[in-house]
């Protein structure tokens, strides 16, 4: 394991019912995956397919420690935390194959779409590091209006080294902002491996400079993952501020499904997924620690797998996007742009153009 | 009812809306207990505390990611560029993540980033910029750049009270160099309307910014040694652009010179030629033609300043090759 | 000799110049042992070994700031985007710092910043990008957009050995669709010439990048349909742009289309329009018109993207328009 | 004193006429600046005068420490490094005025000009931050190539804050550049505190989060400035890497000369000047300490009088600017822009334009 600050958070703080939550999030996230591994395989995923294998405990862990009014900004492997905050499968499902009815109705990728009436997840953009500035002017907002509610923002080891990050770490904490920054140090940033973007062992110690405490974690364990996100977002819900978090964890697949991993080496991949998988350390520990039946879990597994099934269908019968739709809502006022003159009033004319065969881009 | 300089406007429209709505926060660096570089938030701090003029470390894409955050949940910040030379550190952000987070978001984002803009201030290649140009292809973007008291104060209203992101160009030479009378405290000025600044026949300049000032001086010095009517059409709005007001000058008067302060290449004329080449192409009488910088980055001695800007004596020089076209 | 691609015309570029001037450095993420995101360096840390293929930490700023830094000192460093829509994190570095250097403190500054740009690929808001208007009126700097692989190769080799800064767009769309044989390793295509990429008589069709390629199938299909005989000129270069080669082409078919892949407002047709205007006013016997992407952040889902981006069929109907004016 | 890491650096490096020297340097400083502040009442300034009273102890002794082939770049207040580093009184008060023979031919104001061939300093941009990216590249390749030669960038409190600073430092720390990054603390950001820049109490403290080492040191104290900077030195040279130096010094005057220092009181600013001036701590250390003549001194301050007024009257006798040079050297090829068409081949049209008021400018 990881060397880590903190030791697996009390598991007293959870009730039986919060621990098989967390295992069905964690499920329903690989589930999810797979599924959309498969849509891709058969090129109905538009564009690039990231995974977050091996990091769901992460995810999962410290998105379960916020209420549903708290804001969070999650990253391109986040897709746990926001089945956590309410995002649904179907969602995720219509809005990878760039659904009509998808939540951003085709305009944007993957999981890069938010909801800050309800659930309370703020879209991000792929511009590493943009999201914490963002994530810091919420959270300064809560503070001012004196409501108790904390953000949550999800950043890679490679966003650590934007002047974006940088520049909202240190506004949030000059500000006290409620703000949670995890870092999760999953090894790499495409295939640079963190010491290559860091010259410092440990993440977590940037928190210094920032004058905010910087603890690091085992990111692997949804348990203590979870208890030190809790014990951040409580800090920060009574006024002490940011925390930095970094959880220490391992990307298992590529940067995206096109990316082969060829810069790491077999062995320490399968070394993870034999040692350190999120998912079956906790079953270990749920089976044993907790006394959770093995039928408990299986009958989880069964539920999700009918759920992304259903989902899956739905979203499969859902309808392209509407060319002429890319002309609304880009201003308030007026809320549809005027066509271009040579098309005339032929609206439809797209129908007749040559239609780029698709081709994924590289990255998210 | 007394003067108030451009810069006084700009005071009092920040302390009209932040009264009328406590949504209205001010961000920036040094607007505070100083008061902005500029004096322009001097004795906001005062009167409405420190939760609504915020003093913020340098670091102009985070204040600006926050401002737009906090749009998302609800609050009208306003964020100080201590000069506009530095908005450029945030252009990732406005670009990328304001201008686009209604469209690809459904993200409410108004937010304003408003700044001392312009040259002929000898302030050198760092603090005399006009970056609008460098906005213009960014759907989602509003840009306003008034010119005269009213309008700096009653665009400014408008700006805060828009749905969307507005940068809002505020020029550093007429800051205290021009003084008018103001109107009612309620006179918003909506974006997206010229001005027409001087009515004029036989031919028509569109600028904005510091060099309606100038255009202004060139037609009344042609009218009196040249007897010629020169029409002279503040744009305020750079986007949108107010097509209307610029093709109806065009057409009664045939003939356009385009004149601004930001270099020739690349420059907002450009775009305005296209513009009317393409709605008012039978009605030109002679080519469009623009009054702009030197392509260089701006220098400092004065000398060097005055040689690459505009001057008056060059508009009249062009609208007199205009005329005789 | 074998075909090649886009692509590969890049890596022969870079790795010909390499080898040529020990000078010469790469700087980027992910360019090193993984051959950057697209393998335009694959190879070439091998080759070349750490010193001169640099993985870099994920910051634009700090990259194209370090790379300034290096050109002071001798150096020619080649900067990748991992994808040109990055280079908005980099804006201020490049428009105050990397443009100004010569002019402001007479420090030679030749660097080139690369990477793949450019729609048609479902590649979302933020990796389909075309940024070149952005930095059109930034003195001091250089842009190259190249469509064919020998301009790919040549352009590249001419920016690397400029003595000041290149910004070089890849169009990303081409990168492995664009294949063809290429002269000797020495052919350097100088930087500001256009090039006739056909010939006609009737109308021009004035362009650069992706779109040139559906400016050609455009004016096959008019040639065949309409019995027009359409000329095809590829900017290739930006800034500076080739004036005597646009001029030359309008005077001779009196009727011009401008076509790009940016959004129509504040894309580069605008300062095109008035240099063609202000140089060839007399010549024009129709409107210069604009075919362009909607303005809009580009949506990733294929019918949305097709809509918003210039199509050949576009191309087609404008043509006809201007040819029946 | 301030709360330090260091103890004044061991004064047997420095050799009798090394003390000397930094105590000219000091006082150069001090003279030149006090005659700018003459000719900027005198309206003979062109912009603003940036003051660096107080701090000339940090300006001198950290630069004291390069050697002539070291590169360095300034911040607005080391008018004392430039001097140093080999520029003159005259080049500085050429580019103050504007003149036509000034460094930057009048393109750049105060001290932005640089010399890359012969004393090595690098013309900073007003933009704050952006030459820490720029000497990391310039570090880095006198690294790659195997010279024994490191450079120096000079930063304040303020400059921390921003994306490219955090950027640089990070960059130069994974490259390990032989690169010193020196923070000047002096309190205040134009008017902001430095507890309103950063959240953390000490700066030094960022060094951890690059995995660098961070140390602080009193500013005002050239002969420790001077011993700590010269180990950072040591360290690039050898391999080391980076360094981050937080001096703590205070600024006198306000941000520019138009700026009264409201915020900060009367109080505070007289118990720096009387307790902890640079020149005031030297000159008593050097004659206590030290065993300098005070005529020594005095002889020192009589030429440094002589060679400023030297310089003004020869600054004062320079050109002013020819406008049409400023078509000049944008580009290597063509050096020269062409004229705008209505100015006809009137290139000296500009004769006959109004000529706005000088009108000084804010910032630096
Ligand atoms: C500013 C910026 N530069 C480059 C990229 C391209 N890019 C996308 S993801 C990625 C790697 C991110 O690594 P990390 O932050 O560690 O997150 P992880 O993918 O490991 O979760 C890069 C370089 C980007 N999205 N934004
Ligand atoms: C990116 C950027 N934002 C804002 C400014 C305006 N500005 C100039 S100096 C200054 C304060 C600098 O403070 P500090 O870094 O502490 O240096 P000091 O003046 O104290 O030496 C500010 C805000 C700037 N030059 N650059
Ligand atoms: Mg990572
Ligand atoms: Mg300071």
């Amino acid at each position: 394991m990881a060397d880590t600050d903190t030791t697996p958070g009390a598991p007293s703080a959870l009730t039986a019912e919060d621990r098989l939550a967390l295992y069905r999030w964690m499920r329903l996230t690989r589930t999810l995956e797979e599924r959309l591994v498969a849509l891709y395989r058969q090129t109905k995923v538009v564009g690039g397919l990231f995974r977050s294998l091996g990091q769901e405990g992460c995810a999962v862990g410290s998105a379960y420690a916020l209420q549903r009014t708290d804001a969070m900004s999650p990253l391109i492997r986040n897709l746990g935390s926001m089945l956590v905050k309410g995002a649904t499968p179907l969602e995720v499902l219509r809005q990878y194959m760039a659904k009509g009815d998808s939540p951003t109705r085709g305009r944007e990728l993957n999981i890069h779409f938010g909801d800050v009436q309800d659930r309370h997840f703020v879209g991000q953009i792929s511009h590493l590091g943009d999201m914490v500035p963002v994530m810091a002017g919420i959270t300064l907002t809560f503070r001012l209006r004196g409501e108790a509610r904390v953000g949550l923002v999800y950043v890679g080891d490679g966003a650590t080294s934007t002047g974006a990050f940088h520049e909202g770490v240190n506004f949030a904490a000059v500000q006290r902002c409620p703000l949670v920054v995890v870092v999760e140090n999953n090894g790499y940033a495409y295939s640079t491996p963190t010491a290559q973007q860091c010259a410092a062992e440990r993440l977590a110690d940037k928190g210094a400079g920032y004058g905010i405490p910087g603890v690091r974690v085992d990111g692997n364990d949804v348990l203590a993952m979870h208890a030190v996100t809790a014990e951040a977002v409580a800090r920060a819900r009574a006024g002490g501020g940011p925390t930095l978090i970094e959880a220490m964890t391992f990307r298992r697949k590529g940067h995206a499904e096109h990316d082969n991993q060829s810069y790491v080496t077999a062995e320490e991949i399968a070394h993870w997924a034999e040692t350190n998988d999120p998912i079956d350390r906790y079953v270990a520990r749920l089976t044993g620690e907790f006394g959770v039946a093995a039928a408990d879990l299986e009958a989880i597994d069964a539920a999700v797998a009918v759920e992304v099934d259903e989902a899956t269908d739905l979203a499969e019968a859902s309808p392209p996007c509407d060319g002429p739709d890319a002309l609304v809502g880009v201003y308030a006022e007026p809320a549809r742009m005027p066509g271009l003159w040579y098309r005339g009033d032929a609206s439809r004319a797209v129908t007749e153009h040559e239609r780029p065969a698709s081709w994924g881009t590289h990255d998210g | 009812m007394a003067e108030v300089t451009l810069l006084e406007a700009i005071r009092e429209a920040l302390a009209e809306e932040m009264e009328r709505d406590p949504a209205v926060v001010l961000l920036g660096e040094d607007i505070g207990r100083y008061g902005g570089a500029f004096k322009a938030t001097d004795g906001l701090l005062d009167r409405f505390g420190p939760a609504r003029v915020i003093d913020t470390p340098i670091s102009e894409a985070g204040i600006v990611g926050a401002a737009a955050g906090m749009a998302h949940y609800g609050m009208r910040p306003v964020v100080e560029m201590q000069f506009i030379d530095f908005i450029s550190c945030a252009y990732d952000m406005l670009t990328n993540y304001v201008a686009t987070a209604r469209y690809r978001a459904f993200l409410p984002c108004p937010i304003v980033v408003r700044g001392p803009s312009g040259g002929y201030v000898r302030g050198g290649p760092f603090h005399s910029q006009n970056p609008e140009a460098a906005f213009l292809h960014t759907p989602g973007l509003k840009i306003a750049y008034p010119c005269t008291v009213a309008d700096a104060k009653g665009m400014l209203k408008a700006a805060i009270r828009d749905e969307d992101p507005v940068l809002f160009f505020e020029h550093k030479y007429l800051y205290r160099r021009i003084k008018a009378e103001l109107p009612g405290p309620d006179e918003v000025v909506p974006l997206g309307r010229a001005r027409v600044a001087r009515e004029g026949t036989d031919l028509t300049i569109v600028t904005y910014a510091a060099t309606v000032w100038k255009a202004l001086e060139a037609a009344e010095e042609l009218a009196a040694s040249d007897g010629l009517s020169v029409e002279v059409l503040d744009l305020r709005s750079l986007l949108p652009l107010d097509d209307e007001a610029i093709m109806a000058s065009v057409r009664k008067t045939n003939r356009v010179l385009l004149v601004h302060e930001d270099t020739v290449t690349g420059g907002i004329a450009g775009e305005l030629t296209a513009r009317i080449n393409e709605r008012c192409f039978e009605w030109l009488d002679a080519p469009v033609r623009r009054v702009a910088a030197h392509d260089v980055p701006l220098p400092y001695a004065p000398p060097l300043e005055d040689f690459v800007l505009p001057q008056t004596s060059d508009i009249v020089r062009a609208c007199r090759w205009l005329a005789a076209y």
